[in-house]
């Protein structure tokens, strides 16, 4: 490498230049003849919608992909990344939106991983465990070196992504998305460790959906719009409504629209819930819920606390243990996935890569999961390509979802765009009952805006909607009762009008078992 | 993007045809099989043309295309065969075994009904595709009851199916007055005509025609085919979608193993009208329609023309040590340079798409999706 | 009826059918960890009996007919990497090619070099010596099966430690598991998982290779057509019951083995030979359903 | 086929002849060759069921058709089936070729010989190894009573045995390969009624071709007392030798003279002349003097042991070193070919 990654003294002034980086994709221009100038020791926000270009310009900064394209400038010098290797030499490091962990790995030996030290020709575990405990107290990234990475809480993840980079000396710190997947607590930690680092002169790059976040943390913005940066701005001489034209155009309203009727007939009921789990405590105990028609009932919860179960046992991806589903009168605990949908629930689920859609399938294909035993698909029991095409060109025009074609595979869809795909076949079922799963996680303030407004609609036809959501402030914006969740067990009812964020934080804890009107209460 | 759908069927057939065989992977792995072959023939010290010229008259001219044809029969349906479940994303290795054991009972019935061809010949071919479908639900069961991977189970199962049907024909089934372990053979009434086409191709050329195009349309058109292909996409998403993956994944096993079962039983009652132990084995058809299936990604047409190709090679092969002494053993060299090349060319045809093809439905090719992890997991 | 199965010579011939197996197997193990699924250890183990012989016969030396057998299966190895790796191809595909090439082409090169048909048997191949680890090997029952083998048999049973220890505790070993795990991860730390796969592969076609080599210059001194007869599909599936664990593996094998000399000895006992065949496979059909465990990995890997 | 039809083979005079001077081992047929050479382009097409590779039954058949060829002034080719389908491709391709003669081999052909002589009566065909029940007039079946020649190395090993343990090692159990090995069992018991017989077989992927196999089966044997051994699996066989020079057991082989591969252990041979038999089968058709159905015994002197031959002092075998056991041997065979013992084809018995 050309430049010292360690300099003594590093002047102050812009630590990272991108000059004119440009990347096309065959169709869309990912990066167009961007410019970003991050200086020394701040913390650099980056915004835009979803496929602004983002994660590519940051992916080529990082070394990952080639620029077509545009130079890198590092304290003033030209470097040109061919691989991960040379961006980690030069002091780079990065939080990929997509953590790049090894499950079956110790965090230990995650972060160690292509930097070993050795003992005797073999890795030298315990020196690895002390190095990663070290990092860890000096930034309060709370870990144990020793677990298992696929036995841990995103969180936690994502302190080992960080204590990662900082073990290879990391002046540069990229985040891709970092707070989309975390809770409230969480992202705070995530804050203070942060500012830490901005104390310790570390010069920190990230990239958020959330204006707030950007906001409260950042020294600079950088908006992305469609491939092109279209605005710098200095944190203390903007606010979220300039930030927000910049990155679309049009102005934005994120409001509160909880129900202003008074919830209807029961559609969704749940009696005495139950999932077991090996030798370990229940992961369900006895959980009862009640949902009425228009109504949106919140659920709140530190993720692993039972939602995952809860959902699954709801949709028909599990069979409780114990307890009954039952769905506008009908029982239907033992019932099929289909047998369910034909009952009228929906479901929009977290994981929309893995669960939600199939990359490698076509747009067409995607929208028509779920429907295709439906009658109106079919003429004399084949498939009606007609009708088919026709459902998803629908859905496409009235979800304004950007894609090439019908016949596209929406693996390569951005996220925002993936999740449209999702959130209209499932609304698009006139639901009885919508479970509704971090319906908005990781996309952008148009699209969130452009969701909420679908599930409002949802609920104002007469559906029962089960909304479970990381963001506080999308339950209180849109719950009619927000109940919490803590190791399996329902711990409290919460009137989203009268409670703030901190209270549900704090349930979500467990700590307070005494507010609200208590558990087993639904009314 | 085209949209494939108001294309007419004959051109889209056509495109397919082509797609499978003179785009990139075909052309090129093709040449490239045969400058391997000039080397190779120059090793034996014959002249290359004179070999060349050989293999493809005798694939292609004269009886040569009839024995092509009867080749390729079997593969073609072993191919469709191990296609079914393979497009839900499930490997089949066992269609050895589920031939063998579907072609052992088919070719009992063939032997013991005693009435009429009509009758007894597709009684026949039912109970040799019940009976391979009955071993195929062996590994279907494993997986969705003991969550024993089909791919393991399959492969294994191979073995006791010539076991048993070894023993079977060496001691309760076999015909006492010959030499080897065998059946008596098969009387009149349960041979399978041959139509006068190309001078003597097996009836069951239509029952081929038919498997390959109702598969091919059922594929295209119907619910399961659709419900399928997402289960070969991401079968988490075909599960959350509503699809019954469980019963999927042992109905495509009964059907893989049904038409396996039936190509052992038409190789026995329209081949060699007697099942002899180790015969169906040895003739590798499982194993060759395996490569073309997996060449083909599973569409039955591309199958049909691969597994014609592949027939043309091993009877052109057979041909060409007819008339030179070249060893047949260089025609299984030249298919597996070819098989290497087409494997290794898929990538390139896809990355100059841009993409996985897509059918006319949107069907798209069987592919991993790409790195691109969900947000926030591992 | 006993006292007929479980003869001295049992162990011995336990060991015999293992050693190859075994050795294939750890190969298969190796690009399992590695992320490659490799099924061409049939024809690669081929391939190495046959590079053994021509190797031997012609310097007349049983080392040279190792490191041919070797070099021979390393190389036709990297056809799998090639086009796996490099080209995204299918490793089923590339396998079952493999195996093709592997059985077409010692057939052919096996007229032509030595212009014989199906068997070569010649003096001057030099075959493995046993040699015998003194005190050790005189150890009653066990001393010769486990103390007087082959240089191969005895680097076999070494690798399985070795291999285990490599895998979990040393820096390439844990790189090599993280690239078959997240190749793309690797990439982001540096560790560059082509060339991690493609040591892999040609790790294995070096192991699958010696096992021929033990096969061809240890087990019998000759070479005859298609001789790995299914061994190296055997480790494939040990790979898979073994869960590509060292110990895992071996266990698998000798599973296998054991099944294999029993079943031998059964039909010493007069047991139809269809039956005793069929015993090896179905004994480890009946360890998968009474193991049970997750195969969740093997699962995710066929499921295309 | 029986004692009749070999008879009836008997008075064809040249054949025998030639089979004699072979078995005297005089090199060449040089002088035959004037005497038989009839049409001048003559031409043979040899069609094996499976390819040749390990299986030197196959071979001999291809080596007697091009024997006959070479004596008799002609070409010979051979077409070399690889499976089920491209036997039909090659009797089609053969019968468009109309060549004099076309030669078949093994129990395989049996029903396609049959369909294509019944459909081509101009054209000559021999199956060797098999016959089906009803013979076209075109069509000149060869079989072979191997058990008679097993019996005769039975005899070898009853007497030479210590342990009075024998055993074989088979390729398959397969009804034809029980000639081999009932045979031999016979033949031990016929001297020794204490002996104990033991078989085993090869079995697996590739039964004709796994000589470590073969010889794990072979130590097994030998684990269990037995020491003369019995190698029936063609390409096989060469790992029951290894195994019995390590553990010092005695072994016999088959087809050919297998003693040469192995000096010191394999004891005799079944000898199976299918390259004579081809070569005086095909001579016969030429003449007109085969009959459709011919078998070989001892007799016909189509199958037979080294012990018997002349030359049997520079055969490598160990039956060599035993002239009390030849004699026993001999009178063995004599009783067989005079029709004094009568043996029992074992196949029939199942
Ligand atoms: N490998 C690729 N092939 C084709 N197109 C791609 C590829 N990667 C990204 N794109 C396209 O480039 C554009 C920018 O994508 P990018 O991931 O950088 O957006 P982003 O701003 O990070 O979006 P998000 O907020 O959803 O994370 C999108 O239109 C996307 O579809
Ligand atoms: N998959 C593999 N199979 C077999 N051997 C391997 C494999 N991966 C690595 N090796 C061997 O292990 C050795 C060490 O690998 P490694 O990548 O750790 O090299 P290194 O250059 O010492 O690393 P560093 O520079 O980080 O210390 C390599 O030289 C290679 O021969
Ligand atoms: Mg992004
Ligand atoms: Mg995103």
């Amino acid at each position: 490498m050309s430049a010292d990654p360690r300099a003594p003294e590093r002047p102050s002034g812009n630590e990272l230049e991108l000059r004119g980086i440009t990347k096309r994709y065959p169709g869309v221009v990912a990066n167009d003849r961007v410019d970003l100038t991050v200086r020394s020791g701040e913390i650099h926000a980056i915004v835009g919608e979803n496929g602004a270009g983002k994660t590519t310009l940051m992916s080529i900064l990082y070394g990952l992909i080639p620029p077509d394209e545009g130079e890198i400038r590092l304290g003033g010098e030209v470097h040109r990344f061919a691989s991960p290797r040379d961006a980690i030499d030069a002091g780079l490091g990065m939080v990929h939106q997509a953590f790049k962990l090894f499950p079956s790995l110790t965090v230990a030996e995650n972060v160690v991983y292509g930097d070993e030290p050795r003992r005797r020709g073999l890795v030298d575990r315990a020196k690895a465990r002390r190095d990663v405990a070290a990092i860890a107290a000096e930034y309060g990234l709370s870990v144990d070196p020793a677990r298992r990475v696929e036995d841990l809480p995103v969180g936690v993840l994502q302190r080992v992504e960080i204590i990662k980079a900082l073990y290879r000396d990391a002046r540069i710190l990229i985040l891709d998305e970092p707070t989309a997947v975390l809770t409230p607590q969480e992202r705070d930690a995530l804050f203070v460790v942060l500012e830490r680092l901005r104390e310790r002169g570390h010069t920190i790059v990230f990239i958020t959906h959330k204006l707030g976040e950007v906001l409260a943390l950042s020294d600079r913005v950088t908006v992305l719009r469609d491939g092109r940066a279209v605005a710098e701005l200095v944190t203390a001489q903007t606010d979220e409504h300039e930030i927000t034209h910049h990155m679309t155009g049009r102005e934005v309203a994120l409001t509160q629209r909880p129900a202003e009727r008074t919830p209807g007939e029961i559609r969704l009921e749940v009696r005495g819930l139950r999932v077991e789990q090996g030798d370990g405590p229940p992961l369900l105990d006895g959980v009862d819920l009640e949902v009425g028609a228009g109504e949106v009932l919140g659920i709140a919860a530190i993720a692993g606390n039972g939602q995952n179960e809860l959902v699954e046992s709801l949709v028909g991806l599990r069979t409780p243990d114990a307890g009954r589903v039952v769905v506008d009168g009908q029982d239907i605990t033992t019932d099929t996935v289909a047998a369910r949908r034909r009952a009228g629930v929906a479901y929009i689920p977290e994981d929309r890569h893995r669960v939600g859609t199939a990359g490698a399938a076509s747009t067409r294909d995607n929208l028509l999961m779920s429907y295709q035993r439906e009658s109106r698909f079919q003429r004399r029991r084949w498939l009606d390509r007609g009708a088919v095409d026709e459902h998803a060109t629908r859905l496409i025009d009235g979800y304004r979802i950007r894609v090439a074609g019908l016949a596209t595979p929406v693996g390569t869809l951005s996220g925002g765009n993936l999740q449209k795909i999702v959130v209209a076949r499932e609304v698009e079922h006139d639901p009885g009952v919508l479970i509704a799963e971090q319906p908005t996680r990781g996309v952008d303030v148009g699209a969130i805006e452009f969701i909420h407004e679908r599930l409002v609609e949802v609920r104002d036809a007469g559906a029962a909607v089960l909304l479970i959501s990381a963001e506080l402030w999308e339950l209180r914006a849109l719950s009619t009762r927000i109940v919490v969740l803590f190791e399996g067990r329902l711990v409290g009812t919460f009137d989203p009008r009268t409670t703030d964020e901190q209270t549900l934080g704090l349930a979500m804890t467990g700590a307070s078992q005494a507010s609200g009107a208590g558990p087993g209460a639904h009314r | 993007m085209s949209d494939t759908a108001t294309v007419p069927a004959h051109r889209r057939l056509r495109q397919r045809l082509v797609h499978g065989l003179l785009d990139s992977p075909g052309a090129t792995s093709i040449i490239l099989a045969l400058l391997v072959g000039v080397v190779m023939i120059a090793v034996t010290g014959n002249s290359p043309v004179e070999a060349y010229t050989a293999m493809v008259q005798g694939a292609f001219s004269g009886s040569g295309l009839r024995n092509t044809i009867a080749r390729s029969l079997p593969i073609i349906t072993m191919g469709v065969a191990l296609a079914i479940p393979f497009r839900a994303g499930i490997i089949n290795l066992g269609g050895e075994g589920q031939m063998v054991v579907g072609g052992l009972a088919g070719t009992l019935v063939a032997i013991e009904l005693d009435a009429p061809s009509f009758l007894v010949i597709p009684a026949a071919l039912v109970t040799g595709a019940l009976a391979g479908a009955v071993w195929a639900a062996l590994s279907a069961y494993g997986q969705t009851w003991l969550q024993l991977p089909i791919l393991i189970t399959s492969l294994l199962l191979n073995y006791p199916a010539r076991a048993l049907t070894g023993y079977l024909v060496r001691f309760p089934f076999a015909d006492p007055t010959v030499t080897s372990s065998s059946t008596v053979p098969v009387p009149p009434s349960g041979q399978i005509p041959k139509l006068p086409l190309f001078g003597g191709v097996s009836a069951f050329i239509l029952a081929v025609l038919v498997i390959v195009a109702v598969v091919s349309i059922v594929n295209r058109r119907s619910v399961p085919g659709y419900e399928t292909a997402m289960s070969g996409a991401n079968s988490r998403f075909s599960r959350y979608g509503g699809v019954d993956v469980t019963g999927q994944t042992v109905t495509t096993m009964l059907f893989s193993g049904a038409i396996a079962g039936m190509t052992g039983t038409y190789l026995v009652t329209g081949e060699t009208m007697r099942f002899l132990d180790g015969d169906l084995v040895a003739s590798q058809f499982a194993w060759t329609g395996l490569l073309v299936t997996l060449l083909a990604r599973h569409r039955p047409w591309t199958i049909l023309a691969a597994g014609v190709f592949f027939a043309a090679l091993q009877s052109g092969g057979l041909a060409m040590q007819r008339t030179t002494d070249i060893p047949w053993q260089l025609s299984q060299v030249l298919q597996a340079v070819v098989i290497v090349a087409i494997a290794s060319g898929f990538v390139l045809r896809w990355r100059r798409d841009g993409g996985a093809p897509v059918d006319a439905t949107g069907r798209v090719e069987t592919e991993r999706p790409t790195d691109d992890a969900p947000v926030g997991e591992l | 009826m006993l006292s007929g199965l479980l003869d001295v010579a049992l162990l011995d011939s336990v060991m015999r059918a293992l050693i190859p197996i075994l050795l294939a197997a750890l190969g298969g193990m190796i690009c399992e960890r590695a992320g490659v699924f490799q099924i061409s250890l049939e024809g690669l183990m081929l391939i190495g009996a046959f590079a053994a012989v021509a190797g031997s016969f012609a310097v007349g030396s049983a080392l040279v007919g190792v490191l041919t057998a070797a070099v021979a299966g390393a190389l036709v190895s990297l056809v799998l990497a090639y086009g796996t790796v490099t080209r995204g191809g299918d490793a089923i595909v590339l396998g079952v090619a493999i195996n093709l090439l592997a059985l077409g082409l010692t057939s052919f090169l096996i007229a032509q070099l030595f212009g014989v048909r199906g068997v070569f048997q010649d003096p001057g191949i030099v075959g493995l010596q046993r040699f015998a680890i003194p005190v050790l090997s005189d150890l009653p029952i066990v001393g010769s099966a486990l103390f007087r083998l082959t240089p191969i048999a005895t680097l076999a049973l070494l690798l399985v430690p070795v291999l285990w220890v490599w895998l979990f505790r040393s820096a390439s070993g844990t790189r090599l598991r993280g690239v078959g795990e997240r190749p793309e991860a690797a990439a982001t730390l540096g560790v560059n998982p082509v060339r991690t796969k493609y040591l892999a592969v040609a790790a294995s076609g070096v192991l699958a290779g010696l096992a021929g080599a033990q096969l061809s210059l240890g087990n019998v001194v000759q070479f005859s057509e298609n001789m790995s007869s299914g061994r190296g599909w055997i480790a494939v599936v040990a790979v898979l019951l073994g869960r590509a664990h060292p110990v895992g593996v071996l266990g698998a094998c000798l599973l296998f083995g054991v099944a294999e000399g029993i079943g031998f000895r059964l039909q010493g006992q007069g047991l139809p030979s269809q039956i005793t065949d069929a015993l090896p496979f179905v004994v480890t059909l009946i360890a998968l359903a009474v193991a049970r465990r997750r195969f969740k990995r093997v699962l995710e890997l066929t499921a295309a | 086929g029986n004692g009749d039809d070999a008879a009836d083979s008997e008075p064809d005079d040249p054949d025998t002849t030639d089979v004699e001077t072979d078995d005297d081992g005089d090199d060449d047929g040089d002088d035959g060759d004037d005497e038989s050479a009839a049409d001048g382009d003559l031409s043979f097409i040899y069609i094996t069921p499976n390819p040749i590779g390990v299986n030197q039954f196959l071979e001999l058949g291809q080596i007697g058709t091009e024997a006959a060829a070479a004596d008799l002034g002609g070409t010979a080719r051979t077409f070399e089936s690889t499976d089920l389908n491209s036997r039909r491709a090659n009797i089609e391709a053969a019968v468009d070729d109309a060549p004099d003669v076309i030669v078949l081999t093994t129990f395989e052909f049996t029903e396609l010989a049959e369909e294509f002589a019944t459909a081509n009566p101009d054209q000559d065909f021999i199956l060797i190894d098999a016959c089906p029940e009803n013979v076209p007039d075109n069509l000149h079946c060869g079989v072979f009573r191997e058990y008679e020649s097993a019996y005769l190395i039975g005899v070898m090993a009853g007497a030479l045995s210590d342990a009075g343990e024998i055993g074989s090692v088979v390729a398959l159990d397969i009804p034809f390969l029980r000639r081999f090995s009932d045979g031999f069992r016979m033949g031990a018991e016929s001297v020794n009624d204490a002996v104990t017989d033991r078989q085993v077989f090869i079995g697996g992927d590739n039964p004709f071709s796994d000589p470590a196999r073969a010889k794990e089966q072979a130590l097994a044997l030998a684990a269990q007392g037995v020491d003369h051994m019995l190698a029936a699996g063609s390409g096989s066989n060469g790992g029951v030798f290894e195994a019995a020079e390590e553990e010092g057991f005695f072994a016999y082989g088959v087809d050919v003279n297998q003693c040469p591969d192995a000096p010191g252990v394999v004891v005799d041979n079944v000898l199976k002349r299918v390259d004579v038999v081809a070569e005086s089968l095909i001579r016969g058709v030429l003449d007109g003097t085969a009959e459709n159905v011919n078998s070989f015994g001892l007799a016909e002197e189509g199958v037979g042991v080294v012990a018997l031959l002349d030359d049997v002092d520079d055969s490598s075998c160990v039956i060599a070193e035993h002239p009390d056991v030849i004699e026993q041997v001999r009178e063995a065979h004599d009783a067989i070919v005079d029709g004094s013992l009568e043996l029992a084809d074992p196949m029939l018995a199942g």
